[in-house]
C-alpha cells in the first residue's frame, strides 16, 4: 500500500537501530550532485532538512521555511525561516545560509566541479536575506512551481561551510554538514553509512506526525547489489528493509507478514513519449493503435501486484491537476486493429502488418532506471505483437543508455518516461520546443493548439488559473496519442520487517525514518 | 625358516609367477630358483617382463594397475600373500634393491644425505657416519661433499655407486639389480659391475641381475633365465646355456650380441669397394666452441678424419666427447670456428642453407632416436617421400616402395604413422628416408642404442648389405666398440672433443696405443669366454 | 650394449576402449548442438511468449523447467538459449584461437625483434586478470551478447598466445624438424607442415577446454548485467534473470545445471584428448 | 642479481603498458561519468551546461593528451580522482583493498586445504570407489560458475542456516564462505596440477627405491613425494592470484563487500577513467609482482633450479 505504512500494532518507543539494504549508494557524495541520486536521496533525507515538505498527495507543508508569501505575478517569494534550527556543527541555519542553498541550487559552480540543480527553475534571479529568519527570491518570470521545488529531493539544506568546501572534499560525506534528525556516525565508499540520531534536533516537519529527535537511535545503509539476497536477508530476520525487491515477489512476501511499501511518487506516470516525426508514428492512427493496443491490467498482474494502478493520464494520479483521462486511452484491441487497417497497414503472412512494403515495426529501449522496464516491455511486445505491431527490445547500461537513447532523436520513436517532479508547471517545459523546451514528441511549435496550452501553464501566476488548462493540455496530448501511459510508476519499492512500524514516504517515495519505531 | 637355509639353500624361490596390469598378462608362469651366495641374471628383450618379475619380487608393482598371481618364497617365506606390514620389515633389510637409471632413483630435491638415513634407520643408525664409512667403501672419493650434495650435482656413476652404497648398507641377503648400468658410459659400467660383484662376495649377498645385455649375463651371472613376451624360453646355468642354447630364442639372441660376434658381418663389410678413389668425406683441423652461461666450451678440438668412398669411419667416445657436434659441421648444421670440411670434394662450411641444397642430396642423416626423429603426424608414405617432393624428384611412389623394401620393410606400413610403428620399425623408417634419394653419404648417430639387440643386428645387416650393394659411404658415431668393430673399416676415437686415436679399426680395437682407448676396449664385456667363441 | 634410454613404450594400435565418462560427454555434447540447431524439434512451446497468468510454476510434467516471470516456458527458453550460448562461446574461442594462435605463431617462429614485441603485449594481456579484462573490454564495446563473446575472446588471447608460442618453440626445436630442414624443406614448408600441425594440438585440446571456460565467463558477464535484451535467453542471461526471484529458485538452478552438465563434458572431453594425444 | 634487475625492470614495463592498455580500450567509447550523470533526463541539464563540466574535468580534450596527462601523473603516484565519486582514488582503493586482500587470501588458503586435501585423498583412497569421486572434483568445482556457488553458500549458510550475516560481510564466517565461493575453482586448478604430480611423482624410479628402503605409504608421501609435487604448485598459485582478483568482482557483489571487485563493478557501469585505470594497474601490479616474487623463490626451493636459467619454474600449462 502507498503512503504510511500499515500496521500501527504496537505503541511508538524511542531506541533501535534498522539495518536499510540498498542495491547502489550512488556516485559522489558532493550534495549538489548527487542529490538527484534516487539511492542517495535516502541518506540525505535524514541527513538534511528542506525548507518545505511535500507528501505523497502532493500537498506543500512548512519544515524550515515556517511560511511563505508571493506577490501577484509569482515572481518574488518571501521564505519566514524557523527560529533556533542549527546544523550539525551547531552552526545557525539562518537565512543567509538559506541564500547561499539558494545561488549554489540554482547556479552550482563549474569551475569546482559542482552542478546546478537540475530542476531548479531556470526563471531564478537571486535571493536576498531580510533578517536572519527572512529571505526574499527573485524570479525572471512567473515561477508557480518555486515553492513545491523546495520540497524535490535536490533541494537539501547544507551548511554554508561545506558549500564553500572544493568538491573533492564535499566528495566526503563526513564533511558535508546538514541539520537533519540523523547525523553521519561512520561511512564507507561502495559499502555502507551508518548515521546516528542527532539528540536536540526539534525541528521535523509538522506533517510527519512527531517532535522532538528521532525514534531510532541509527540507521545503517549498507550496499548489497544482489537483489535476492536483500530480500531473502529481511525474510530471514538480518535486516529490516530490503530496497527495490522484485515487484512480482511481494505478495508472496506479504502473505509471509512482511510488510511492503510501493509509494508512488509525483510525476509523469510510465509511458512512451511518441516521436511523431518517425514512421510509422507519423500517423495518428497508429499512435492511437499503440493506445489501445496496450492491456495494462495484463502488465500489473503480470510484473507488477495489485498495488500498481493503471495510468489514468500523462500524470501519475496523486499529482495536483491530473485528471482521469484513462478513456482516451482504453485497452480495446478491436479498436486498435481496427485504427491500424483504418491506417492502411495489412496483416502479412508472417502475421506481422505491412504497407507499401515496410513492415509496421519499432524498437523499445528499456529504460535502465526502473527495474521491471524490460518486463514490462516484454510484455507490450507480445501484446502488440498480437495485433501484427512487430516490436523488438533493446536494452543498455545506464551510460549507453545516455549516449544512445535520446529523447526526441530520430532513431528513437517511443521514449520510455519514467521521470518525477514536484509541480505539474514541469510539463510545459517539454511539450515543445519553445523556450529551449525538451521537445518531447517532435513536433517543435507545430501544433498551435499544443503551443497555446503549453505557454498558458507556463505563464499561469495561480493553481486555480492553471488548473482547466491543464485537463485540456493531458486531454489533447492523450487524444492525439503524443503519449502512450503504461501505469503509474513506482520506482521506489520497500520489503521491510514487520516489526519496523511509523515510516513515512514524501512526494518522492522516499521512506522517511524520523517518526518510525521498532516494535 | 630352516636354519640350515640360512647358510646354503634356495633364497628365492618363484613360482608359476603370472603378472598382469590391468587386463594385460605381461608374465605368464615363470619360475626359477636363486640359492644363498650366488647370482642369476633374467635377460630378454625390452619389454619382455624383467622389471616386472623384478618389481613382483619386491612387490613394488604399481599400486591398483599391477597384479602377481604365483609363489614368490623368500627366505622360505611366502611373501605375494603377506600382508603390506607384514612385508615392508623385509624391504631393504633383508631384500635391496638397484634400480637403472641412477639420475632418477633418488629424490631430486632432498640432499642424498636424508635419503641415505633413510637406510641407515633401517639398522637404527641415527648419525651420518655409518653413511660416510659406506660411501668410502663403495669408492666415493669425498664422501661428505656427496652426503651433502642434491642428487643433480652427482654424476651418473657417482650416483649408481651411493645408490649401491644404500642398498648394501643394511646388509641383504639379497640385492634386485634391474639393469644397474645400462644408463652409464661403457668405461663407467665396467666398474660399477664389478663394484657389485666385490660387495657381493664381501658380504655374501645374492643378485638377481637384470639385463638385456647377454655378454654382462654371461660375465657376471651363475646361471640364466631367458625371457620372451613374459615367457621363460630357457633357463640353467650360465655355462650351459652358452654352451648349447636349447631354445630357438635363446641361440638368435646369443648370434644378435655384437660382443660375442665380432665378425659376424665381416663377409658383408669386407667386400668389393673401389680403390684409389679420392676420399668422399674430408675433414681438416675443425674446432667447435659453445658458449654456455658465460663459460666457453670446447666440444670439438682440431678434429681431422678422411672416409674413402664405400667405406665406413666410425667415431667412438663417451659421452659429451664431441661426436654429434662433428657431424653436425659435416651436415652443415653448425658453422665450425676453424677448419674446413669437403663432403665429396664439394666444401660444406660457410654456407647458406640454399647453397647446401645440392649437397645435402647426396649427404644424409639418420638420428639416434627414432622417436623424435619422425614427425609424428606424418604417414610413413609422407615420411619418406618428403625429400622426394622437396628436390621435385619424379615417380614418388615407386621411389618411396623401392627404399621400404631396400630396409625390409612391408608396404602394408605406408599409412601408418610412427606411433604406430615399433621402435625397429621407425629407425627403418629413417634410413629408408635417408636412402629415398639415393646418396653418396649417409650419417648416423648411434643409430641403434635406442634399440635392442636383436633389432640392432636387422638393421646393421640392412646398413651392410645396402653398402655393399650400392657403394654407400657412412660415417657411423657409437659409444659401443663391439659394434664398431663389426661394421667399420676405419675409427676415430674421441675424448673431450679430440680425436686421441685413429685408423683401421683391427689396429686401433687389437692394439690400442692410447690408454683411453684401452680402457674402452677392456669394457667390453668378455661374456663367458671360454665357450663363447663355440656359438658363432 | 645400448644405453637403453627411457623409451615411450610402442602402443599396440588396437582400437582403445572410449571412457564410459567420456562417451556420456559426447552424448551431452551432440545434444546440446542439436538443441541449438534444432530447438523446434524439442520443444513445441515459444520462447518468447508465455501465458502471463502461468507465471512462476515450478518444474512439472506439462513445463520440465517450470516458467518464469512472465509465464514462459523455462525448457523452451533453456532449448532455444543454447543456440546462442553455444555461438558465442564458439566465438570467444575462435579469437582467442586465431588472434592468441597468430601472435604466438609469430613470436615464436619469426622470432627476435617480433617476438620481443608480441611477448610483452602477451605478458600484458596476461598480467590483467582474465575476468576484469573481459569485464573492461565489454564494458568498452558495449553491452551485448556478441561483445559479451568478444570480450571472452580477448580475455584468452594471451593464454593461446603463449601455449602458442611456446609449442611453436618446441616443436621447431624438435628433432623431426631439422630433419625436414635436412630433407631440403624450406622455411615455409616447415612451418606449415610440420611447426603448425604439431603446435596446434596442444592449443586445440586447449581450445575445447576453453569453450567450456568461455560459456562460464559469459555467464559470468551476463550475471553482471552484460548481455542481449530480452527476450534472447542466453543460459547466462535465464541465470541472471532468474536470480532476482529467490522465490522460484527453479529459474537459476535449471540452466545453471545444463550450463555446468555442458562445461563439465566438455572438459571431460578435453581431458580424455590431452590423455589420448 | 643481474637477473633479477631485468625481471623487474620487465615487470615495470610490463605495468605501464597495462595502465596504457586500459586507457585505450575504455577511451574507446565516448563516454563517462560525468556526461552520464548530466544526461539523467530527471536532471535536465541544457547541452551548454553540459559542455560547461565536461570542460571542467578535460574529458573534452584529444584522447592522446588525456593519456599523457594522466601516464605522467601515474607514474609520480599520483592516481587522479575518480570521475564518479569526485574522491581521490588513492583513498578509493586504500578503503577497499585490505577487504579483498583478506578475500583472496582467504580463498587462497581455502583452496590450497581443499586442494591438498583433494590430493592426499587421491594418494590413500581405495582406487576403485572414493579415488574416482575424489578424482571427479576438480573438474566439477571447475564446470560450476562461481555465482551459483556463492549465492547456494549464501542461501544454505546465511539464510537457512543463520551462520552469517550479510550485513556483517566482512565478519569472520562471511569473510569464510565468500573465501570458498572465491577459492572452489582455484582449488580445482591447485588439486588438478598436485594429484597429476602426485601420480607422475609416484610412479617416479624414485618413488619405488624408496619405497625399496622400506618406507611406507604416509612416509613416502610425506618425505619425498609432497616436496616435488608441491613445487609446481608455488606457479599455479602466482597464476591463480589473477582468477582470484577477477573472481572477486562476482563474489564481492553476491556476499555484498566491498572491495577492488565491486569497486570495478560499479566503475564500469559507470566509465569511472580513473579508478578503472588504477584498478587494473594494481591488479597487473599484484598479478606481476607474485609471479616476479615466484620466478624470484623458486630456484631457493627447488635445487634444481638456478637463478636466470633459461628453464627457471616449470611452466604450468594455463586453461584458462
Ligand atoms: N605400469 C604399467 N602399466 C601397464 N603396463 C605396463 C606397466 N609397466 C610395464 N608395462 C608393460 O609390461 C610389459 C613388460 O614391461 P617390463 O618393464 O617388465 O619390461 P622389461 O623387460 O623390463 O623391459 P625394458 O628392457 O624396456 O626395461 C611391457 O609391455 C610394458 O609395456
Ligand atoms: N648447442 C650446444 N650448446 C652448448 N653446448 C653444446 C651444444 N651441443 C653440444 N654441446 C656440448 O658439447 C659437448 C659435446 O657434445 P656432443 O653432443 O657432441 O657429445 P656426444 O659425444 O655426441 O655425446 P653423447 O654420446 O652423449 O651423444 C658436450 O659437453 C655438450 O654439452
Ligand atoms: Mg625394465
Ligand atoms: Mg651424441
Ligand atoms: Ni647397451
Amino acid at each position: 500500500a502507498g503512503g504510511p505504512a500499515a500496521g500501527t500494532a504496537t505503541p511508538p518507543k524511542d531506541g533501535g537501530a534498522i539495518t536499510f539494504l540498498i542495491d547502489s549508494l550512488g556516485d559522489t557524495w558532493i550534495p549538489n550532485n548527487s542529490a538527484i541520486s534516487s539511492f542517495q536521496g535516502h541518506i540525505w533525507g535524514h541527513l538534511t532538512d528542506k525548507l518545505v515538505y511535500v507528501d505523497d498527495k502532493g500537498a506543500v507543508s512548512p519544515w524550515v521555511a515556517e511560511k511563505w508569501e508571493q506577490n501577484a505575478t509569482a515572481t518574488e517569494f518571501t521564505l519566514h525561516l524557523r527560529q533556533g534550527v542549527t546544523f550539525s556543527d551547531k552552526t545557525p541555519l539562518d537565512a543567509a545560509a538559506v541564500v547561499a542553498n539558494l545561488d549554489i541550487w540554482s547556479k552550482g559552480d563549474p569551475t569546482r566541479g559542482i552542478n546546478p540543480i537540475g530542476l531548479f527553475p531556470k526563471t531564478y534571479d537571486h535571493s536576498q536575506a531580510v533578517d536572519t529568519t527572512t529571505v526574499k527570491v527573485f524570479f525572471k518570470a512567473p515561477t508557480l512551481g518555486f515553492i513545491p521545488t523546495l520540497g524535490y529531493h535536490g533541494s537539501i539544506l547544507i551548511s554554508p561551510k561545506t558549500i564553500a568546501l572544493p568538491s573533492a572534499q564535499q566528495a566526503d560525506l563526513s564533511n558535508d554538514i546538514g541539520s537533519g534528525p540523523f547525523v553521519l556516525a561512520s561511512w564507507k565508499e561502495g559499502d555502507s553509512v551508518v548515521l546516528k540520531k542527532r539528540p536536540d534536533y526539534n525541528w521535523g516537519p509538522k506533517a510527519l506526525g512527531h517532535e522532538g529527535p528521532a525514534r531510532l537511535d541509527s540507521i545503517t545503509y549498507k550496499l548489497v547489489a544482489e537483489p535476492s539476497v536483500r530480500t531473502s536477508a529481511v525474510q530471514s530476520g538480518q535486516a529490516d528493509v530490503a530496497y527495490n525487491p522484485s515487484p512480482q515477489e511481494l505478495a508472496s512476501f506479504k502473505s509471509q507478514g512482511f510488510t511492503t511499501a510501493t509509494p508512488r511518487y509525483l510525476g509523469f506516470v510510465n509511458g512512451f513519449a511518441i516521436n511523431t516525426k518517425v514512421a510509422p508514428f507519423d500517423d495518428v492512427k497508429v499512435r492511437q493503435a499503440l493506445q489501445h493496443g496496450i492491456d495494462r491490467k495484463e502488465i500489473i498482474s503480470t510484473v507488477y501486484t495489485e498495488d500498481w494502478l493503471p495510468a489514468q493520464s500523462l500524470f501519475q494520479s496523486n499529482v495536483p491537476g491530473a485528471t482521469d483521462r484513462s478513456a482516451d486511452f482504453a485497452y480495446d484491441a478491436d479498436k486498435a486493429n481496427r485504427l491500424l487497417d483504418e491506417a492502411g497497414w495489412v496483416k502479412g503472412a508472417d502475421g506481422v502488418r505491412a504497407k507499401d512494403g515496410k513492415r509496421l515495426e519499432f524498437t523499445l529501449y528499456a529504460n535502465p532506471y526502473l527495474a521491471a522496464s524490460k518486463s514490462v516491455d516484454e510484455l507490450v511486445a507480445q501484446q502488440l505483437g498480437k495485433l501484427g505491431f512487430k516490436t523488438t527490445i533493446q536494452a543498455f547500461d545506464v551510460v549507453t543508455y545516455g549516449e544512445r537513447v535520446k529523447i526526441n532523436s530520430p532513431s528513437v520513436a517511443a521514449y520510455e518516461v519514467t521521470r518525477s517532479f514536484i509541480d505539474a508547471g514541469t510539463v510545459a517545459g517539454v511539450l515543445t520546443d519553445a523556450n529551449k523546451g525538451e521537445n518531447w514528441f517532435g513536433l517543435g511549435q507545430t501544433d498551435a493548439k499544443l503551443v497555446q496550452l503549453a505557454t498558458g501553464v507556463a505563464a499561469a501566476d495561480s493553481v486555480e488559473k492553471r488548473a482547466p488548462l491543464l485537463d485540456e493540455l493531458q486531454g489533447h496530448v492523450l487524444q492525439q496519442g503524443y503519449f502512450v501511459p503504461l501505469t503509474q510508476i513506482v520506482q521506489r519499492l520497500y520489503l521491510q520487517s514487520p516489526k519496523l512500524q511509523g515510516v513515512t514516504y514524501n512526494g518522492i517515495a522516499y521512506a522517511n525514518y524520523y517518526a518510525a519505531w521498532l516494535g | 625358516m630352516a636354519p640350515q637355509d640360512r647358510l646354503t639353500g634356495e633364497l628365492l624361490r618363484v613360482e608359476g609367477l603370472t603378472v598382469s596390469y590391468g587386463d594385460h598378462q605381461v608374465v605368464t608362469d615363470v619360475g626359477f630358483s636363486l640359492r644363498r651366495g650366488e647370482s642369476l641374471a633374467l635377460i630378454g628383450e625390452s619389454g619382455s617382463g624383467k622389471s616386472t618379475i623384478a618389481r613382483s619380487v619386491l612387490r613394488l608393482l604399481p599400486r591398483g594397475v599391477g597384479r602377481a598371481t604365483g609363489t614368490v618364497e623368500f627366505e622360505g617365506q611366502e611373501i605375494l600373500s603377506l600382508s603390506e606390514r607384514r612385508f615392508r620389515p623385509l624391504r631393504g633389510r633383508r631384500i635391496g634393491f638397484v634400480p637403472q637409471d641412477p639420475g632418477n632413483s633418488l629424490n631430486p630435491v632432498r640432499t642424498i644425505g636424508v635419503q641415505a638415513q633413510e637406510a641407515a634407520a633401517l639398522i637404527g643408525e641415527k648419525g651420518p657416519e655409518v653413511v660416510l664409512e659406506t660411501f668410502d667403501q663403495v669408492g666415493l672419493d669425498n664422501p661428505r661433499r656427496v652426503y651433502d650434495s642434491y642428487p643433480h650435482q652427482l654424476s651418473g656413476g657417482m650416483l649408481q655407486r651411493v645408490l649401491i652404497g644404500l642398498t648394501v648398507l643394511p646388509r641383504p641377503a639379497l640385492i634386485v639389480a634391474d639393469e644397474p648400468t645400462s644408463a652409464l658410459d661403457v668405461t663407467i659400467q665396467k666398474r660399477i659391475l664389478d663394484l657389485l660383484s666385490q660387495l657381493r662376495q664381501d658380504l655374501n649377498i645374492s643378485l638377481l641381475l637384470i639385463t638385456h645385455d647377454l655378454a654382462i649375463a654371461a660375465e657376471r651371472a651363475d646361471s640364466l633365465v631367458v625371457l620372451k613376451d613374459g615367457v621363460v624360453q630357457e633357463a640353467g646355468s650360465t655355462a650351459s646355456v652358452f654352451s648349447a642354447p636349447s631354445s630357438e630364442y635363446a641361440r638368435k639372441l646369443h648370434a644378435d650380441v655384437p660382443a660375442l660376434n665380432p665378425d659376424r658381418y665381416q663377409h658383408l663389410r669386407d667386400s668389393d669397394r673401389p680403390v684409389g678413389e679420392p676420399p668422399r668425406i674430408e675433414v681438416r683441423g675443425v674446432s667447435k666452441t659453445f658458449t654456455v652461461d658465460g663459460k666457453v666450451l670446447t666440444a670439438v678440438d682440431d678434429v681431422s678424419f678422411s672416409v674413402a668412398p664405400g667405406t665406413t669411419h666410425a667415431l667412438v667416445g663417451e659421452s659429451g666427447s664431441g661426436k654429434t657436434t662433428t657431424i653436425r659441421l659435416l651436415l652443415g648444421l653448425e658453422e665450425p670456428d676453424s677448419g674446413s670440411i669437403t663432403v665429396a670434394g664439394e666444401e660444406v662450411t660457410r654456407r647458406s642453407h640454399a647453397s647446401l641444397r645440392s649437397v645435402r642430396r647426396h649427404l644424409q642423416l639418420v638420428y639416434q632416436n627414432p622417436f623424435t626423429s619422425l614427425d609424428p603426424l606424418w604417414t610413413v608414405k609422407r615420411l619418406v617421400g618428403e625429400s622426394l617432393d622437396r628436390y621435385r624428384v619424379g615417380d614418388r611412389d615407386e621411389r618411396v616402395r623401392e627404399a621400404l623394401d631396400s630396409v625390409g620393410l612391408s608396404q602394408d606400413l605406408l599409412s601408418r604413422r610412427p606411433t604406430a610403428l615399433s621402435g625397429g620399425q621407425r629407425q627403418r623408417v629413417a634410413l629408408a628416408r635417408a636412402l629415398v634419394l639415393r646418396p653418396d653419404v649417409i650419417v648416423l648417430d648411434e643409430p641403434t642404442s635406442a634399440l635392442d639387440v636383436s633389432v640392432q643386428a636387422g638393421i646393421v645387416e640392412v646398413m651392410l648389405t645396402l653398402q655393399a650393394s650400392l657403394g654407400l659411404t657412412y660415417v657411423f658415431v657409437s659409444h659401443d666398440l663391439a659394434l664398431v668393430r663389426q661394421l667399420a673399416h676405419t675409427v676415430s676415437v674421441m675424448r673431450q672433443g679430440r680425436i686421441v686415436e685413429s685408423g683401421p679399426v683391427a689396429a686401433v680395437l687389437d692394439n690400442p696405443q692410447e690408454p683411453y682407448t684401452r680402457a674402452l676396449v677392456d669394457s667390453i664385456p668378455a661374456g663367458a669366454d671360454p665357450v663363447a667363441g663355440g656359438v658363432s | 650394449m645400448s644405453a637403453a634410454v627411457a623409451l615411450p613404450t610402442v602402443r599396440s594400435f588396437s582400437t582403445r576402449s572410449v571412457p564410459v565418462g567420456v562417451v556420456i560427454s559426447f552424448a551431452v555434447v551432440v545434444f546440446v548442438l542439436a538443441w541449438s540447431f534444432l530447438p523446434g524439434f524439442f520443444t513445441s512451446h515459444d520462447p518468447a511468449v508465455g501465458v502471463p497468468a502461468d507465471k512462476f510454476q515450478g518444474p512439472s510434467s506439462a513445463h520440465w523447467f517450470g516458467t518464469d516471470h512472465l509465464g514462459r516456458d523455462l525448457f523452451a527458453r533453456v532449448v532455444h538459449g543454447s543456440s546462442s550460448s553455444v555461438t558465442s562461446a564458439l566465438i570467444a574461442v575462435l579469437i582467442a584461437v586465431v588472434v592468441g594462435g597468430l601472435i604466438g605463431l609469430v613470436a615464436g617462429f619469426v622470432g627476435g625483434w617480433a617476438d620481443t614485441v608480441l611477448s610483452r603485449l602477451v605478458d600484458v594481456l596476461l598480467a590483467i586478470p582474465e575476468f576484469l579484462l573481459a569485464v573492461i573490454v565489454v564494458s568498452a564495446l558495449g553491452f551485448e551478447t556478441i561483445n559479451v563473446a568478444i570480450a571472452t575472446g580477448v580475455s584468452a588471447v594471451g593464454v593461446f598466445a603463449r601455449v602458442m608460442r611456446s609449442e611453436v618453440l618446441k616443436t621447431r626445436r624438435a628433432v623431426f624438424v631439422e630433419a625436414s630442414y635436412l630433407q631440403g624443406g624450406a622455411r615455409w614448408h616447415i612451418l606449415t607442415r610440420h611447426v603448425l600441425p604439431n603446435a596446434s594440438r596442444s592449443v586445440f585440446t586447449l581450445a575445447v577446454l576453453q569453450f567450456g571456460f568461455a560459456i562460464l565467463i559469459i555467464a559470468g558477464l551476463a550475471f553482471l548485467g552484460y548481455g542481449d535484451p530480452p527476450p534472447a535467453s542466453d543460459w547466462g542471461l535465464l541465470v541472471s534473470v532468474g536470480k532476482n526471484y529467490p522465490l522460484a529458485p527453479w529459474l537459476v538452478y535449471a540452466p545453471a545445471l545444463v550450463m555446468i552438465a555442458t562445461v563439465l563434458s566438455v572438459n571431460r572431453i578435453s581431458r580424455w584428448l590431452r590423455k589420448t594425444d | 642479481m643481474k637477473y633479477a634487475l631485468r625481471r623487474v625492470l620487465q615487470a615495470v614495463v610490463v605495468v605501464l603498458l597495462a595502465y596504457v592498455f586500459t586507457f585505450v580500450v575504455i577511451s574507446v567509447l565516448p563516454g563517462d561519468p560525468v556526461t552520464n550523470t548530466l544526461r539523467n533526463p530527471q536532471n535536465g541539464f541544457s547541452e551548454e551546461e553540459i559542455q560547461r563540466i565536461v570542460a571542467y574535468y578535460g574529458l573534452d580534450r584529444p584522447v592522446h593528451e588525456q593519456l599523457w596527462q594522466s601516464l605522467s601523473r601515474f607514474v609520480v603516484g599520483d592516481l587522479g580522482v575518480s570521475l564518479r565519486s569526485g574522491l581521490p582514488v588513492s583513498r578509493l582503493i586504500s578503503e577497499v583493498l585490505s577487504s579483498t586482500l583478506v578475500l583472496a587470501a582467504s580463498a587462497l588458503g581455502v583452496a590450497l586445504v581443499l586442494a591438498f586435501a583433494i590430493g592426499f585423498g587421491t594418494q590413500y583412497l581405495p582406487k576403485r570407489y572414493g579415488q574416482g569421486l575424489l578424482r571427479a572434483f576438480p573438474s566439477l568445482f571447475l564446470s560450476v560458475p562461481n555465482f551459483v556457488i556463492g549465492l547456494l553458500l549464501i542461501n544454505v549458510f546465511a539464510f537457512q542456516l543463520g551462520l552469517f550475516r550479510v550485513i556483517d560481510s566482512e565478519g569472520g564466517l562471511a569473510t569464510l564462505f565468500a573465501a570458498i565461493a572465491l577459492g572452489i575453482p582455484v582449488s580445482a586448478r591447485i588439486a588438478e596440477v598436485l594429484v597429476a604430480n602426485l601420480d607422475h611423482e609416484s610412479a617416479e624410479e624414485y618413488a619405488s627405491v624408496a619405497r625399496s628402503r622400506g618406507l611406507g605409504r604416509t612416509g613416502l608421501l610425506l618425505r619425498h613425494l609432497l616436496k616435488p609435487s608441491s613445487l609446481p604448485v608455488v606457479t599455479v598459485v602466482a597464476l591463480a592470484v589473477g582468477e582470484l582478483l577477477g573472481g572477486a568482482v562476482i563474489t564481492e557483489q553476491i556476499f555484498g563487500r566491498t572491495g577492488i571487485g565491486s569497486l570495478v563493478e560499479r566503475s564500469v557501469t559507470t566509465q569511472d577513467l580513473p579508478v578503472l585505470q588504477a584498478v587494473v594497474t594494481l591488479a597487473a601490479i599484484v598479478f606481476v609482482g607474485v609471479n616476479l616474487i615466484a620466478d624470484l623463490v623458486y630456484p631457493l626451493l627447488d635445487p634444481r633450479v638456478r637463478l636466470g636459467e633459461s628453464r627457471s619454474r616449470p611452466k604450468v600449462e594455463v586453461a584458462a
